[in-house]
């Protein structure tokens, strides 16, 4: 197999494992485990395999082309280090599915956990392996989403939701930052590409940008590795099942940043910023996390904050910026993940046997689970950094770098004191975890009878602990050579001569792990008994809570502070919104007058004509009256409108336009009946209820408007006049006057152009009209009236009652003697409407009229027999079919559009010419004509349903009103 | 630009008289309505310009046209025979209308709704314009 | 006949309403009579009283007699708005008992009363058969009421009934 | 002319926008209406004002321009007419639904407090 | 000549006719009842008509008939739904 | 033009034949309008796609860049002429999309919940394509009415007072707007005596100086109605109301009219005010700049604002609105190419998102299932309603899960987080805007772009949490977690939408070619004003009449 395949094999089989894995059925336990096992031992011996290649070859990359263009490929590079990390996380991996398959009960959903397991590693490989910074962040993230996942498994519980909700923030943020980190880096070195990247350490470090990077970077490496002011989302992290805590807590997760660290080690470390950032959060989370660790109840909870300790101290190493740091740094990655692992799995099997982690109920255990004990005590001898075991080396490689002076400051002379301490504090909550569980006297109420676990949940603690011991007696066979090339691959040239010997004789570092053996010791028997029954948490900080501040933050922010910010920059009313559309449109033309000095022309007074200066003070009045009225007199304000209107199509005539004016009027009269139908259903309004209540905020709140519309007004009258006054420009009208008899085959343009030239125009124009009538049947189909509507309006109410009381009468009487003869001459005009809009239909293609105002008159005719007899009388004789008019018309249009691809011209090609009949002589006929059909029967559908529909509400209220009647005798 | 000069004189002054008489009837059946004090005397006012008001201008359209084009354009009969038709209808409409409003509120002036043959005893109103 | 020409008198109106408005020539009748045809066709759907006309040879008549009487009340009226507050003028509501009941006849007279200035058609009931009308120079209500029935309806009574 | 037009134009469009920014919808829709002529008639203004040319072609077959007034403002006014047409209706019957559920004529769907 | 006693009997004519809907309006405004609003409105429209007739002459040709021809015969519908409105408080039954 | 050419069209005229054929049937037959509904929009797709191939060969092979469709054939700038060039065809090809998902999400039942769903939902692909398609000023205008009709109509459908309430408001401004719209374009034809656009962009730099204020208040006041449609801020607060409140299929659709705007003011500002416009190049490009920072800013808020996860939605359609008008603004070919990716990855998550919606809000509470407007129901007698407590769908057990996965993506995707296309677009977008040429030339970096970057980053933090947050409460606080019943009918299309998403995931070098060949062609517009104007009609049928 080539090394590329095997690469990607290593990315690629773990994410379809997960997808196998989540399609079993929830309670195929084994096959899922057999599943994640086999997929975490093919990667372990894909890694291993890839040793050789990695030794003689230094890098082995594989790059596969994806988003070549932005620089991200999907390029994956192996190396030492890449190695090192790729065996740890597939080793460590398939124990802790052999751990969790014994672990989880079977009432858990296990395939799902699997499958969140096996993303969650394929992610953690995709980090340690891709060779694009891009493509690293892309793992980076997946990283967060699934330990999100995993930490959230158990979800019924709100620990666990809170703790996974956490770490995807906290860890999510510190992505964020690093995608940002990496674009700037990309920026300075033209590339994503981990090698170039590797290769320009000078050139990034020395630009003005290398701080907001090297922050950047920090936070996303701080984050994941839970470092301070970062560290807190991980003792929250413990809600999840044990093996997701044994596994994201020792090799993978956490470990992510460090490895991080130690990956741009190269390109960043070595400057004072990265020297004081960088040392001064590695040294707060090794004391503090190791100090926290003293005092937590919980195994798991001071399992996690010694896991922030030792992660502080690989960080603290890093910082230094020294290449021995580095090494040590390296190798106590690799020795952390293997006690760690370990100690998490024992801390598991306490839980499982005895059903709780509370160091305070639990003792004695050594009695039950000799073995699980023994193996337990080893690795967390190792943790305290016990000699022969492999925490010891690399605690002492840590205190003589610790010694070794670097740059001169507080930090660096801190660096031993803090060493000592720290190591002290591992030292007394290691003795704290091993005394306080396995020995002393046994509690009385445990859960349950504690025994040794079944041997495959201890055998990966032992092969765990077996490495210890390996790796803390004999270094130099053991993981000497891996960590040599782990250590090459990161530092280059720049490896430093360093030895793996167990003594090296009685130097200051010795001394100095002696101390923190013996202060460890000391303070734990200090402490013992105030430990056995102290409540969770550290003396002095246990106010100080990381998550509670977080959630704090989280909720004022991102909740709160939302909300408050949206409600002052945003609104959900009405009128706000249309006064900054106003406004925003004012600026929007006022400022490029501004801007390029606008000249609104001469004012002219010549041509000045009184009449039609008449005409507009009419028409000024009924505007402005018909603002003034709008509230109160909602009568009075349609007829101003109409007065407007009508001034509107004085005007039209006046500036040679026929066709507007009479579209304009006939709008009118169909709009007049609108309105006055849906008048009825609107609200009484009398003015002296509110009139004169009127706050003085709401005073100012006119004003302001009053002003906009003042100035709305006055923008119009100049832009208007100014390009009125101006010389017209060369015009495409010209064209349509000149070819609209040639070729369009009409003398009146503008029909020509609305039939033919433009036509098109007018085909979405009759489209609008018929999708608002049918909106308005719909609407009205669910149309229910308010309270105060639903009984008929009073004059209908007195009518009747008057009609009722005098015995000459009956109800109605009054109505159809109303009607009588008026109703008579509205028949009449029935047919004589008719015939006029076929008039105006006909002529409209070289006369003022055309389909629409045709259209419109014969839908008034309609009206008009409404008005005159009634609904239920007309439709009784008359069945108008509005929607079919409407479909036929825009069937008709369609087709006569597509008809011209018949003859291979684009659609709505017209044609046109003089047809010669007997008798009559040569009329003219031309397609345009029948698209004007369409329009014709369109406009007649489209305002007949709306009118009709709106009239039919009075029906449906009667109807209603019946309804009601019924039932209520039916009550009585 | 119109071929107004082509029109003979005695045409012209035709036109214009007849033009000049109804929109003269018109105004003064808007000055009427503004002037006239109720509602039921306004009525009257308007049909000056619905009837003679546009009879007369329409007499004088007919004349112009069809001089100008010398053949008879008597399509304005129509604009007459609508407005005599259509008129009607809205005044009678409107002064129904009126009528039950004024009862309904019990203004003066006004007749009741009694209509026998002998209730003439109806008091004319005395007013001036 | 009656079925496809249901209206002719209407039909032919029509047609001429259109030669009107489109000018003569052979084309057009065709035309406007196809139209006109469809429009009373449309008409007969609203299957509208249909009016029965005895006396073809008075309407020539009572058009002139209406005429004249408008010219008439149109100077009167004319005069009344001129002469301003010189004279004081009494008006008021006549009521006009009815033999006429054609629908279409009431209709004509309901035309000719409002179309002439200085009378309103206020408000009729179909029941009594009385009209009420209001008259803006009301001198002598009897005057009135016979001007109506004697000048108007008894005409119109002839013509429809 | 062009004075008075404008000037009319302008009164049109305030008188609009001022009922516009009016809670009842009545005032809305009336408002709506008017700003609706203002832009029609600014829309046929800008094909600048000719008196009595209307473009309806004498029936010669050559045609001089410049004897006609601007078509094009004309076509656009006439659909933006029709436009203008529909959407009213629309929003008329909109308002009534909403009054209907509601029981207020208020833009917002209820009465200020 | 002709062309001259046009020309002024028209522009004569034409303020006439706007006083005259200039009166309308004033009524229209003063009201006091909506009945004499309507009535007005009616006037106005009347006005209106004769109004584009003269337009008619004055530019010699028939284009602006039809609008007028159609207040003369539709424009009486928005007249009869307002007074229907007042009568019955309802447009169409 | 061959016969081929007519495909063109094809968009604008099979959903109106099918709209309006749809109206000559009986209300009730609910099957058969839903086939021939569904039916269109496939066809819709397959013809869109057939576009764009060719949008795209014709572009790589020979000079003619773009597709010119003369209607009425009358020649350009005269008559009214389609364009078909790489953008328009994208558009087309996502609204069909959308379209085919909603319009299937519909078929469970909305489409029951109101008449004449089906044309409605027709004629607005026809309007949106149409949009696409113009290359007139004022037919888009006519369009843009055509779209907002129907959309007037939509988020109407269903009737009850919440959407009643949006609905209302949502036409009042766009009402308002269109006035704006057609105050801008006339004012602009008063200036230049032409609406074709690409006649417009020729006669531009000729405009005198006296003049050319006027035309730019007329292309201002014109923009700000597109900005309306766009929803920057702060003309948009109408948007996420309406949109939550419209139902889930018409909410999916509507993703795509916000897009509108964009499209259309993209092509505008590139085509009118691009770097050949003389005095007025560039024009506008700062307000698009900050106004769409200051939309995102809003957007990310209300994000985090909101607590129904339909407001959630709403508003992450303005985040994505105010990113893409940003990138107008930077006027930068690759930007704008990032920019593409960007909106076909957003309308699609959202798209989905807003179907998901109702599916998960399912399992909030089972009562959801209800439509408002069987509550509201006052319909005629004869009017067919949807029962009141229709049972939707079957309880599978998987459902929960397979919600929990789409809801998952969909957060990745409105967060931008990798490894989906909402990462790549916004990846593509970041790297555009801080890359070493970009450097180069303009010696620094804006502190503009610096401020926009963090906006971007930020933004997908907000998205992030908010969505964070309501999967936790939607999927794992309740205790005991309703099985939601869900049609296949209804998850098949968010699958759908959220599979195209990680096809452009995995396609996204080839996606990204497209796009950047879109870009540079729409920076260099030469091409297109040729095509345009130099298109010959076919001589034929108008030769003169004989008298
Ligand atoms: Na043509
Ligand atoms: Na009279």
């Amino acid at each position: 197999m080539t090394d590329d395949t095997s690469l990607i094999l290593m990315i690629v089989l773990p994410f379809a494992g997960s997808l196998a894995a989540i399609i079993l059925p929830t309670n195929a336990r084994n096959a899922a485990a057999i599943l994640a096992g086999a997929v975490a031992f093919i990667c372990l011996c894909l890694a291993v395999m890839f040793y050789p290649s990695v030794l003689d070859r230094g890098v082995v990359r594989s790059d596969i082309e994806w988003l070549p263009t932005l620089g991200l490929d999907v390029t994956l590079r192996m190396d030492g280090f890449a190695w090192l990390f790729a065996v740890l996380i597939s080793g460590i991996g398939f124990l802790v599915v052999i751990y969790a398959r014994y672990y989880m009960s079977p009432e858990d959903p296990v395939p799902r956990f699997f499958s969140f397991f096996l993303a969650f590693m394929g992610s953690m490989l995709g980090v340690v392996i891709s060779g694009n910074l891009i493509l690293l962040v892309v793992f980076w993230e997946l990283t967060s989403i699934f330990s999100f996942l995993l930490i959230g498994y158990w979800h019924h519980n709100a620990s666990a939701r809170d703790g996974a909700r956490m770490a995807l923030t906290i860890t999510g943020i510190g992505g964020i930052g690093l995608l940002a980190g990496f674009l700037l880096i990309g920026l300075i070195v033209g590339s994503y590409d981990l090698d170039r990247v590797l290769a320009s350490g000078n050139l990034i470090r020395s630009h003005d940008l290398y701080v907001p990077i090297l922050v950047l970077v920090l936070l996303g490496a701080f984050t994941k590795s839970a470092q301070f002011p970062f560290h807190f989302w991980l003792p929250n992290a413990m809600a999840a099942p044990t093996p997701v805590s044994a596994y994201l807590h020792s090799a993978t997760m956490v470990k992510a940043g460090v490895f991080l660290l130690a990956r741009l080690w190269p390109v960043l470390a070595g400057t004072y910023e990265w020297f004081w950032i960088v040392g001064f959060a590695g040294m707060m989370s090794f004391v503090l996390g190791a100090y926290f660790a003293i005092f937590q109840r919980d195994i798991k909870g001071l399992l996690a904050y010694s896991t922030i300790s030792h992660l502080g101290l690989i960080t603290l190493l890093l910082s230094l910026g020294s290449p021995l740091g580095a090494v040590a740094a390296i190798f106590h990655m690799i020795n952390h993940a293997t006690f760690k692992a370990s100690l998490f799995m024992a801390a598991g099997i306490i839980d499982h046997e005895t059903g709780t982690r509370d160091m305070q109920r639990l003792g004695g255990l050594f009695r039950f689970m000799p073995y699980t004990a023994t193996l337990a005590m080893v690795a967390s001898a190792a943790m305290a950094g016990v000699p022969l075991l492999n925490g010891f080396l690399s605690k002492e490689m840590f205190f003589a770098e610790a010694i070794a002076t670097h740059a001169d400051s507080i930090l660096d002379t801190a660096a031993p004191y803090a060493a000592v301490l720290g190591s002290a504090f591992a030292v007394a909550y290691s003795a704290r975890f091993i005394h306080s569980v396995f020995f002393g006297l046994l509690p009385a109420d445990l859960p349950r009878e504690p025994h040794e676990p079944p041997f495959f949940m201890r055998f990966p603690i032992q092969l765990l602990v077996l490495a210890c011991l390996l790796v803390g007696t004999v270094p130099g066979l053991t993981v000497g050579p891996f960590l040599h090339t782990a250590v090459t691959s990161v530092l280059g040239p720049a490896t430093p001569e360093y030895s793996l010997a167990v003594w090296h004789g009685f130097t200051i570092p010795l001394f100095m792990s002696v101390l923190a053996l013996a202060g460890g010791a000391i303070l734990y028997l200090l402490l013992k008994d105030y430990l056995a029954r102290c409540e969770d948490g550290p003396p002095y900080f246990r106010r100080l809570r990381g998550q509670r501040v977080f959630e704090r933050v989280m909720v004022a922010v991102s909740w709160r502070g939302a909300r408050f910010l949206e409600s002052i920059l945003g609104t959900r009313r009405l009128q706000p919104q249309l006064r900054l559309l106003i406004v925003v449109a004012f600026i929007a033309a006022a400022w490029p007058l501004h801007r390029l000095g606008f000249d609104p022309g001469r004012l002219t007074v010549q041509g000045l004509d009184v009449t039609f200066a008449g005409i507009w003070a009419v028409g000024v009045v009924c505007a402005l009256g018909a603002a003034w009225q709008a509230k109160f007199h909602r009568l009075f304000a349609l007829i101003l409108l109409g007065g407007a209107g009508l001034v509107t199509c004085i005007t039209f005539v006046w500036f040679s336009a026929p066709d507007l004016a009479l579209t304009q009027l006939l709008v009118e009269v169909v709009t007049a009946v609108l309105i006055l139908l849906g008048l009825r259903w609107l609200p009484k309004r009398s003015a002296d209820v509110t009139r004169g209540v009127a706050t003085t905020g709401a005073r100012l709140r006119r004003y302001r408007d009053l002003a906009m519309a003042v100035a709305c007004g006055t923008g119009m009258t100049i832009i208007a006049y100014a390009v009125m006054t101006r010389t017209p420009p060369v015009t495409i009208a010209d064209f349509f006057l000149k070819k609209a008899y040639s070729e369009g085959g009409g003398k009146n343009v503008v029909n020509v152009i609305l039939v033919d030239f433009r036509g098109f125009d007018t085909f979405g124009e009759i489209t609008v009209l018929g999708i608002v009538a049918l909106t308005v049947f719909a609407l009205l189909r669910r149309f229910r009236p308010a309270p105060d509507n639903v009984e008929s309006p009073e004059q209908q109410r007195v009518q009747r009652a008057f009609d009722e009381a005098r015995p000459d009468r009956e109800a109605g009487d009054t109505v159809s003697d109303y009607l009588l003869i008026p109703s008579v001459i509205m028949q009449w005009l029935f047919p004589v409407i008719i015939v006029f809009a076929a008039y105006l239909f006909m002529r409209g293609h070289d006369l003022p009229g055309g389909g629409f105002v045709a259209g419109i008159a014969l839908a008034a005719a309609f009206i008009l027999q409404y008005l005159a007899e009634g609904t239920r009388w007309v439709e009784d004789r008359l069945r108008v079919l509005p929607v079919n008019w409407i479909g036929f018309g825009l069937l008709v249009a369609a087709l006569v559009g597509a008809g011209s691809w018949l003859f291979g011209y684009p659609f709505l090609t017209s044609y046109s010419r003089y047809v010669e009949l007997p008798l009559i002589g040569s009329v003219p006929a031309a397609t345009a004509t029948l698209f004007d059909l369409g329009v014709f029967s369109l406009v007649v559908g489209a305002t007949v349903l709306m009118l009709i529909a709106l009239a039919h509400q009075s029906i449906r209220r009667l109807r209603a009103s019946r309804i009601a009647a019924q039932s209520n005798e039916e009550i009585a | 630009m119109t071929g107004l000069g082509d029109l003979p004189v005695w045409a012209a002054l035709l036109t214009g008289f007849f033009l000049i008489l109804g929109s003269a009837l018109t105004l003064l059946g808007s000055v009427g309505l503004l002037r006239f004090r109720s509602f039921y005397e306004r009525i009257h006012a308007p049909t000056l310009g619905t009837t003679w008001g546009t009879g007369g201008v329409l007499i004088a359209s007919i004349i112009f046209h069809s001089v100008l084009q010398s053949k008879p354009v008597l399509h304005e009969i129509l604009i007459a025979l609508f407005v005599t038709v259509t008129t009607p209808v809205s005044l009678m409409l409107l002064a129904r209308a009126a009528l039950y409003r004024d009862r309904s509120e019990g203004n003066d002036g006004v007749p009741p709704f009694e209509m026998a043959a002998e209730s003439q005893d109806e008091q004319p109103r005395s007013s001036g314009v | 006949m009656s079925a496809l020409l249901p209206y002719p008198l209407l039909t032919a109106s029509l047609l001429v309403m259109w030669m009107l408005l489109n000018g003569l020539s052979v084309g057009q009748v065709v035309l406007g009579g196809i139209i006109a045809l469809a429009a009373s066709l449309a008409m007969a759907a609203l299957q509208p009283s249909k009016p029965k006309i005895r006396r073809w040879d008075m309407i020539p008549q009572l058009v002139l007699i209406v005429l004249a009487d408008i010219l008439r009340s149109n100077i009167a009226v004319a005069g009344v708005i001129l002469q301003g507050r010189r004279r004081t003028r009494t008006s008021g509501f006549v009521m006009i008992p009815l033999e006429l009941r054609d629908r279409t006849g009431l209709a004509v007279l309901a035309c000719i009363i409002t179309s002439t200035p200085g009378t309103a058609w206020v408000e009729y009931h179909a029941g009594s058969g009385r009209l009420r009308i209001h008259v803006l120079d009301l001198i002598d209500r009897q005057a009135w009421i016979d001007l109506i029935k004697q000048r108007y309806e008894r005409r119109l009574m002839e013509i429809f009934e | 002319m062009e004075l008075i037009l404008a000037i009319g134009i302008g009164v049109l469009t305030g008188s609009g926008v001022w009922l516009l920014l009016r809670p009842r919808t009545f005032q809305v829709i009336i408002g709506l209406s008017l700003i609706g002529y203002g832009v029609n008639l600014f829309i046929f203004s800008m094909g600048r004002l000719r008196v009595n040319t209307p473009p309806v072609l004498q029936s010669g077959a050559v045609v001089n321009p410049a004897d006609y007034a601007d078509p094009i403002p004309q076509a656009l006014v006439l659909t933006a007419i029709v436009i203008g047409f529909a959407t009213t209706a629309l929003f008329l019957v909109v308002l009534l639904v909403s009054r209907g559920l509601t029981g207020s004529d208020h833009v917002d769907g209820r009465e200020p407090n | 000549m002709s062309g001259v006693i046009i020309v002024w009997s028209v522009t004569v004519a034409q303020l006439l006719l706007v006083a005259a809907m200039a009166c309308s309006l004033l009524r229209l405004v003063r009201g006091p009842r909506a009945q004499d609003r309507i009535l007005s409105f009616d006037a106005l429209y009347v006005g209106a008509m004769l109004l584009l007739l003269t337009f008619g002459i004055r530019a010699g040709s028939t284009v602006y008939f039809e609008a007028a021809l159609v207040i003369a015969l539709l424009g009486f519908v928005s007249t009869v739904a307002l007074a229907k409105f007042l009568m019955r408080g309802e447009v169409i039954e | 033009m061959e016969t081929a050419g007519h495909l063109m069209i094809m968009p604008i005229v099979l959903p109106l034949a099918a709209g309006a054929f749809l109206l000559l049937l009986d209300e009730r037959r609910h099957v058969i309008k839903a086939v021939i509904s569904i039916v269109s929009a496939l066809a819709l797709m397959v013809i869109a796609i057939a576009l764009l191939r060719s949008a795209d060969n014709a572009s790589a092979s020979s000079g003619a860049a773009t597709g010119v469709y003369l209607l009425g054939n009358w020649q350009a700038p005269f008559g009214i002429v389609l364009v078909l060039d790489r953008l328009s065809a994208l558009m087309l090809v996502l609204t069909s999309v959308l379209a085919l998902a909603s319009l299937a999400f519909s078929l469970a039942r909305w489409h029951k919940a109101g008449p004449h769903f089906h044309t409605l939902f027709q004629l607005l692909l026809m309007g949106l394509n149409g949009a696409f398609l113009t290359g007139d000023l004022f037919n888009l205008f006519v369009f843009f009415e055509v779209l907002l009709a129907a959309s007037y109509g939509l988020v109407l459908h269903g009737s009850g007072p919440l959407r009643v309430k949006a609905g209302l408001h949502y036409i009042a401004v766009n009402l308002a707007a269109s006035s704006l719209f057609l105050i801008g374009v006339s004012q602009i034809y008063g200036v230049t005596g032409t609406l074709n656009m690409a006649d417009l962009a020729q006669r531009i730099p000729a405009v005198p100086a006296q003049d050319r204020m006027l035309l730019e208040a007329g292309a201002a006041v014109l923009g700000v109605a597109f900005l309306v449609k766009a929803g920057m801020w702060p003309l948009s607060f109408w948007l996420p109301g309406a949109y939550s409140a419209a139902a889930a299929p018409v909410a999916a659709i509507f993703v795509i009219m916000t897009k509108v705007g964009f499209y259309v003011l993209l092509r505008l500002s590139l085509l009118l005010f691009g770097v050949d416009a003389g005095a007025t190049a560039g024009f506008g490009h700062s307000w698009l700049l900050f106004g769409g920072m200051a939309t995102i800013a809003f957007g990310a808020v209300g994000v985090l604002a909101s607590q129904a996860v339909g407001r959630l939605a709403g508003f992450s359609i303005l985040v994505s609105s105010g990113t893409l008008l940003a990138a107008i603004g930077m006027a930068d070919a690759r930007v704008t190419a990032g920019a593409l990716f960007y909106m076909v990855s957003s309308t699609l998550t959202i798209g989905a998102f807003f179907l998901l919606i109702e599916l998960v809000e399912r399992v909030q509470d089972p009562a959801a299932n209800v439509l408002s407007v069987t509550m509201e129901a006052y319909g005629d007698d004869m009017e067919e309603e949807v029962p009141e407590q229709e049972e939707v769908g079957v309880a599978i057990p998987g459902t929960l899960a397979v919600l929990g996965i789409c809801f998952a993506a969909c957060g990745l995707l409105l967060a931008g987080l990798p490894p989906l296309s909402g990462f790549v677009g916004k990846f593509a977008l970041l790297s555009a805007m801080v890359r070493p040429d970009a450097v180069a030339d303009g010696g620094v970096i804006a502190s503009s772009t610096w401020a926009l970057v963090a906006l971007l980053i930020l933004s997908g933090l907000c998205a992030l949490i908010a969505t964070m947050r309501a999967g936790i409460q939607i999927f794992w606080a309740p205790i005991e977690g309703t099985i939601p019943r869900v049609l296949l009918l209804e998850i098949a299309p968010v699958a759908f939408l959220l599979t195209l998403c990680l096809l452009m995931t995995v396609q996204g070098g080839q996606m990204m070619r497209y796009m950047e060949a879109t870009a540079q062609s729409l920076h260099s517009p030469a091409d297109y004003l040729r095509d345009v104007l130099s298109a010959q009609p076919i001589p034929g049928p108008n030769a003169p009449r004989d008298k």
